[in-house]
């Protein structure tokens, strides 16, 4: 947590100086704001990782500030603080966007795991907007990408008939079908690009999305199904957070279903990255996704 | 020697036909009404919508053909309206008018069968994947500006990444020609500023020269 | 993983074969039995997702331990009896063929010692003696 | 010696064990037959393919039944002593008599009892024996002189006569017999090319033979293969391989490099005037590839969408040439019946399907695995023999054939024997083999549902039964399985089901209907029992079951309380735990995790 800066607004002196104890001992970096004004121009300042704001300004004031710190910083996590905890307010504070809403009288131990789970979410939000970035700015019309891919199509003297077998070579240099390449081997085999579509969305093995790093592979097959695969695949789906043919927030996991892999005699299976692993059960899954970054 | 001419019996009658044929090509011929929805006379048998069936009985075989897409055989006896070809084509209209409820030649077929009440939950599609669209710009105009996407249930008609495509021509034959009349050309070419050919009555012969054209 | 015994693997020729080369190579090979002890891993989808290439790599540790002068050690594929995966067969030439499930690791090493160097079957790890009917 | 001699010997078995048959089983058995009846024409003794009896290192082994003498070493040469000396005079070839008798050991033998016991190969007979990456292996085991024979000694109508002879049916489905298959395509006008295609798309969920002999044995499948495009005139093959399955693809194509080196592939194989080859084309996940059409489709470069027949693929196949498609385990067969004739396969198997099959036995079951029995073995011979029994010795409730396209055979359908006309009869479809065994833990509907959902997924979407019909059948499943059912919705199932079946293009689309129209027919009484009493007697639907803990056989050891994903159970180390139902969102991990029967899934009694 070292580096890590608080900014806080609390009239309370008694309570500033409980919170500034709980987190300096964790390592955070605390910092006060005397007033409403002086939260805002330290938001245009010194921007930091998360606020801490106190919801029993008088007038109001708390949630109006609130509004506004998350207008002038979108992405900043903002946890809320009051003496009487309502439902009302509660509501009213986390549709304007507060990450969480706190009781004064409650332990600084849920404090802080209030605090790091919203910075650990930020950071990861950060991360995968930065991901997002570059994978926008990586686009494959760009000759290098071109030329790896014409590559793959001269293997077989650009013979449209080995239309499935390219877009396989493809994917697997690039985990997944982007646009750009599809359009580049439509023109480059001189056939329609529907037709490249077409072929693209109708086999289950090509994915038009970007996956992510691991490809988890659940087996629904009838030997899997009668000995618990469905919900081996319900129990990946709650341990991701993701449902069955989507990615990882992080990236890490991509979770899809599959109609037999062929290994029913170990049944129920699922693949990481190809790898077989029989004879399943929902409890050993969390140690298996560990092995995988 | 000449030889003997090659016959079909369709619902008792009996009929002599030119090779490469198909059974609902010689019904029609001879007045006998085979109903169907993806069938057009301008392009190419393709059997999809199946309301075409008919009991076919050759050798000792009994089965149920689609009449589009099956060439007629020496001494062929078909029956087009047997009580299990109804059934048959009372399901499928079923099926395909909780699919489409609101498309007008959906109805009216639904209606020729004697159907009124579909036992399905009703969804509101547009389309009901005849692929005439995807065939005439592949056989008539020959450019292949559109195609089916995904698969089975979740099977489309669309361009490319759902994008305008680079092929099209703006020639108005898919729109023409579908007969559910709900592919939107302005909404697919909106972006071109294509204008797109006003056509009224479909795909027609040119009586002199035997090509297709546009109607209109 | 490669197959251990492609490295020791004389390749023949590799030359065009007619019939009755075919024929001589078929009987040459057929007769070929230089090796005191074979040992054959099975490893088909389901013995490498039950842990055969774990097995393999602790028959191969334990051999360039112990020595493995006069054994073979080669892989194959499927078994049969996915559910007693891994499996391997140890043959002594001149005694019928043993074959050991849920092999693991550990069950490997001893049954090397014992076995495909001391001659002696271990009966703990064992299915059964003997070789597979054929039509 | 007198016609009818008088001989208490009644059979004289041959070890088939595969050492014996290497060091030269099979020339001893036809030596004794030969043997028999020369001098003893009209005695009623069998020469018989015995089960190996363990004394691999001796081999050939024949014994003598019912004195049970055991000859070892012999040979052909032995055949006429043996006869004369023992069969005839009852006296002891000396010489040959084994020398101790075989102690039986702590390890049992193979043949003797078990998975092994009752199991016959023919496809898989290099199985566990060869390495699938050597040529040279493949050889040894009498690896392409099938091929050979066929190539030089045989004309293609000969080859075809013999496949024919062997009444070899089609492996992959619909039992088609295949050496008619090969005369039709043979017969069928062509200017140049055709083409032989190895089906090895294997989508039947719950059957993995042909990976198995794709990643075991590639080089039968490539022998095969070769001796068919002879027989047809192809000149081009194709290997097309469902991608899940890259090690059976690399296998393969290793395979046909290494054939290749040897000009068993290619250009002038064995230097005769006949040239083949072979190409690997990689599936991407369409089940509807494994119809034939659809399949040359998608070789073709295209999306795999069946097309109507006719014309047929022996007609017009792939790029419109006369085409001839079977399936890996029909390919695997090939080549003994090249080298050993069409008599010596058609000895095993029932009146109308012949040989064996490779069944993938898995499921509920003890020993799962992939098995070969001659056709005709019977149900209950496969699950109690070589499978062992139902797994945790529960109740048998139903065995699942043919993937989506087969069907549900009930426990007390156990004995039929097992062949394409007796599974057929009972509503089921051999299918590629697989055999997919269900307790009392297994719901029907559920099964039912399962397969339709696959269906649904693996439709091409093409026509409107296989469409839209499969659709709606799903959604009525699905409404049943929640306890949603209506009355009428058995009658709508079959209504579809009628549809589906006579008016779908292709295969799949035909046959979908089945698993459903046989679960209806067998077990209608858990479709009634879901749609009006809103229980599931198997405890599976998730809607119609609680889980809940048994206090008299909870021990308090908190393992489902730490495999519980949402908390839902509590309670302190040594007491019967507690399960909310509030919380609880019926995953079954506590029910997985029960060591002591303690977590039960109980039906909801709506009555």
């Amino acid at each position: 947590m070292l580096g890590l800066e608080v900014l806080i607004l609390e009239q309370e002196a008694g309570r500033r100086s409980d919170i500034e104890r709980a987190l300096s001992k964790e390592g955070y970096t605390v910092r006060f704001a005397q007033d409403g004004p002086s939260l805002l121009a330290e938001l245009g300042s010194h921007p930091p990782h998360l606020v801490i704001l106190d919801l029993d300004l008088p007038g109001n004031e708390g949630m109006a500030l609130l509004a506004t710190a998350r207008s002038l910083q979108p992405a900043l996590p903002v946890i809320c603080e009051t003496e009487l905890p309502e439902v009302e307010p509660a509501v009213e504070a986390m549709r304007r966007g507060a990450y969480n809403y706190v009781a004064k009288s409650g332990s600084a131990s849920y404090l802080l795991e209030t605090i790091s789970h919203a910075l650990e979410r930020e950071l990861m939000a950060v991360e995968t907007r930065q991901r997002a970035k570059e994978r926008r700015v990586r686009t494959f019309d760009d000759p290098e990408s071109l030329a790896a891919i014409d590559g793959i199509l001269s293997r077989h003297d650009y013979s449209d008939s080995m239309l499935i077998s390219y877009l396989q070579d493809i994917q697997k240099d690039l985990n997944y079908l982007p646009q750009d390449a599809l359009r580049f081997v439509a023109r480059r085999l001189n056939v329609s690009l529907p037709r490249v579509y077409g072929i693209a969305t109708f086999y289950k093995a090509f994915s038009l999305r970007p996956r992510g790093r691991h490809l988890v592979h659940v087996c629904l097959g009838t030997a899997c199904h009668v000995r618990g695969g469905q919900k081996l695949l319900e129990s990946f789906e709650r341990e991701l957070g993701v449902p069955s043919g989507e990615t990882t927030y992080d990236d890490r996991f991509s979770l899809e279903s599959v109609r037999c892999v062929g290994c029913c005699g170990l049944a129920p299976v699922f693949m990481v990255d190809g790898k077989f692993y029989g004879k399943m059960t929902q409890e050993k899954i969390p140690e298996v996704l560990s092995r995988y970054e | 020697m000449a030889e003997r001419a090659k016959s079909i019996r369709i619902d008792g009658r009996k009929f002599t036909f030119r090779r490469g044929q198909t059974i609902l090509g010689i019904a029609r011929e001879h007045g006998i009404d085979i109903p169907t929805l993806c069938h057009h006379e301008a392009l190419e048998p393709y059997g999809s919508c199946r309301l075409c069936v008919v009991e076919v009985k050759s050798g000792d075989r009994t089965r149920t053909m689609a009449s589009c897409v099956t060439p007629a055989g020496d001494g062929m006896v078909v029956r087009t309206s047997t009580p299990g070809i109804r059934e048959i084509r009372k399901t499928l209209i079923m099926l395909l008018l909780a699919r489409c409820p609101n498309i007008e030649s959906i109805k009216a077929m639904a209606r020729k069968l004697g159907v009124k009440k579909v036992p399905f939950p009703k969804s509101d599609e547009d389309c009901y994947l005849c692929g005439m669209c995807v065939r005439a710009c592949a056989e008539i105009v020959g450019v292949r500006a559109i195609g089916f996407a995904q698969r089975g249930h979740e099977s489309v008609v669309a361009p490319p990444f759902g994008l305008v495509s680079n092929a099209c021509i703006g020639c108005g034959t898919c729109t023409t020609i579908c007969p559910a009349r709900t592919f939107d050309l302005d909404k697919v070419f909106a972006r071109r500023g294509m204008h797109r050919v006003e056509g009224k009555d479909g795909v027609g012969r040119c009586i002199i020269c035997e090509t297709y054209y546009m109607g209109g | 993983m490669v197959c251990p015994c492609r490295q020791t693997r004389k390749v023949s020729s590799l030359e065009r074969l007619d019939p009755l080369k075919l024929k001589k190579l078929h009987n040459e090979l057929r007769e070929r039995r230089s090796e005191e002890v074979t040992i054959v891993i099975h490893m088909g989808t389901c013995g490498i997702a039950s842990g055969a290439e774990e097995v393999l790599q602790a028959v191969l540790d334990v051999a360039s331990e112990m020595g493995r002068s006069g054994v073979v050690i080669k892989t194959s594929g499927c078994a049969g009896l996915c559910s007693r995966e891994p499996m391997l067969t140890v043959e002594v030439t001149g005694a019928p063929p043993v074959k050991y499930v849920n092999v693991d690791p550990a069950k490997a090493r001893r049954i090397y010692s014992e076995h495909v160097l001391g001659h002696q079957p271990v009966s703990d790890y064992a299915i059964g003696v003997g070789c597979e009917r054929i039509h | 010696m007198s016609k009818k001699a008088v001989t208490k010997t009644r059979s004289l078995s041959v070890c088939h064990g595969s050492c014996c048959v290497l060091a030269g089983a099979r020339d001893v058995a036809a030596a004794l037959k030969a043997a028999l009846k020369e001098n003893l024409p009209g005695a009623r003794v069998k020469v018989k393919k015995g089960r190996c009896s363990a004394r691999c290192g001796g081999g050939p082994v024949v014994t003598v039944e019912p004195d049970g003498t055991v000859y070892t070493g012999v040979t052909p040469g032995d055949a006429a002593e043996i006869v004369k000396k023992h069969v005839a005079g009852g006296k002891v070839v000396r010489r040959l008599a084994a020398k101790a008798k075989v102690e039986p050991g702590p390890i049992p033998a193979l043949g003797e009892s078990g998975f092994f016991k009752d199991q016959v190969l023919i496809a898989m007979r290099n199985r566990g024996r060869i390495d699938p990456d050597s040529i040279d292996d493949y050889i040894a085991n009498e690896g392409y002189l099938g091929m050979a024979k066929a190539v030089t000694e045989m004309k293609p109508e000969q080859i075809v006569a013999e496949v024919k002879k062997a009444g070899l049916r089609g492996r992959g489905g619909g039992g088609f017999p295949t050496g008619l298959k090969w005369e039709i395509c043979r017969n069928s006008p062509s200017c140049d090319d055709k083409y032989i295609i190895c089906n090895a798309d294997e989508g039947d969920p719950g059957a993995f033979m042909d990976r198995s002999l794709l990643e075991s044995d590639p080089h039968s499948v490539i022998e095969g293969m070769i001796i068919g495009a002879r027989a047809i005139g192809a000149t081009r093959g194709y290997v097309y391989v469902r991608e899940e399955y890259p090690l059976a693809c690399d296998r393969v194509i290793k395979a046909i490099d290494d054939a290749r080196a040897y000009g068993l592939l290619g250009e002038s194989i064995l230097k005769s005037d006949f040239s083949f080859d072979i190409d690997v084309v990689r599936g991407a996940g369409a089940f509807v590839c494994g119809e034939e059409t659809a399949l040359m489709a998608s070789i073709e470069g295209k999306e795999g969408k069946p097309r109507p027949r006719p014309p047929f693929p022996a007609q017009s196949g792939l790029w419109g040439k006369p085409t001839n498609v079977n399936n890996v385990e029909t390919w695997a067969n090939v080549p003994p019946i090249a080298l050993r004739g069409g008599a010596w396969y058609a000895s095993l198997g029932t009146a109308r399907s012949k040989g064996t099959k490779v069944f993938s036995l898995v499921g509920k079951v003890k020993n799962t695995g992939l098995i070969e029995v001659p056709m005709g073995t019977t149900m209950r011979q496969i699950i109690f023999d070589i499978g062992g029994g139902v797994l945790k010795d529960r109740e048998l409730k139903a065995v699942q054939t043919g993937g989506p396209s087969g069907g549900c055979i009930p426990a007390d359908m156990m004995d039929i024997p097992v062949d394409y006309e007796e599974l057929a009869r009972a509503g089921s479809i051999m299918g590629s083999g697989g055999l997919i065994v269900m307790d009392d833990e297994t719901c029907m509907v559920d099964v039912a549902r399962y397969f339709v959902e696959f269906l649904e997924d693996e439709s091409c979407g093409k026509c409107t039964p296989c469409r839209e019909g499969i659709t709606r059948m799903r959604e009525i499943l699905d409404r049943i399985v929640e306890g949603k059912g209506k009355r009428g919705d058995i009658e709508l199932l079959e209504r579809l089901a009628f549809t589906i079946k006579e008016a779908s293009l292709c295969g799949l689309g035909a046959t979908a209907p089945n698993p459903v129209l046989t679960t209806l027919k067998y077990f209608r009484d858990e479709y009634e029992a879901h749609i009006y009493k809103k229980r599931c007697p198997a405890g599976v639907c998730k809607a119609l079951i609680i889980y809940r803990v048994v206090a008299g056989k909870c021990t308090g050891c908190q393992r489902c309380v730490r495999a519980c994903p949402v908390g839902a159970i509590s309670g302190p180390r040594s007491q019967p735990h507690n399960l909310d139902q509030d919380k609880c969102i019926k995953c079954g991990a506590c029910y997985e995790v029960c060591k002591f029967d303690a977590i039960a899934g109980d039906a909801i009694y709506v009555e």
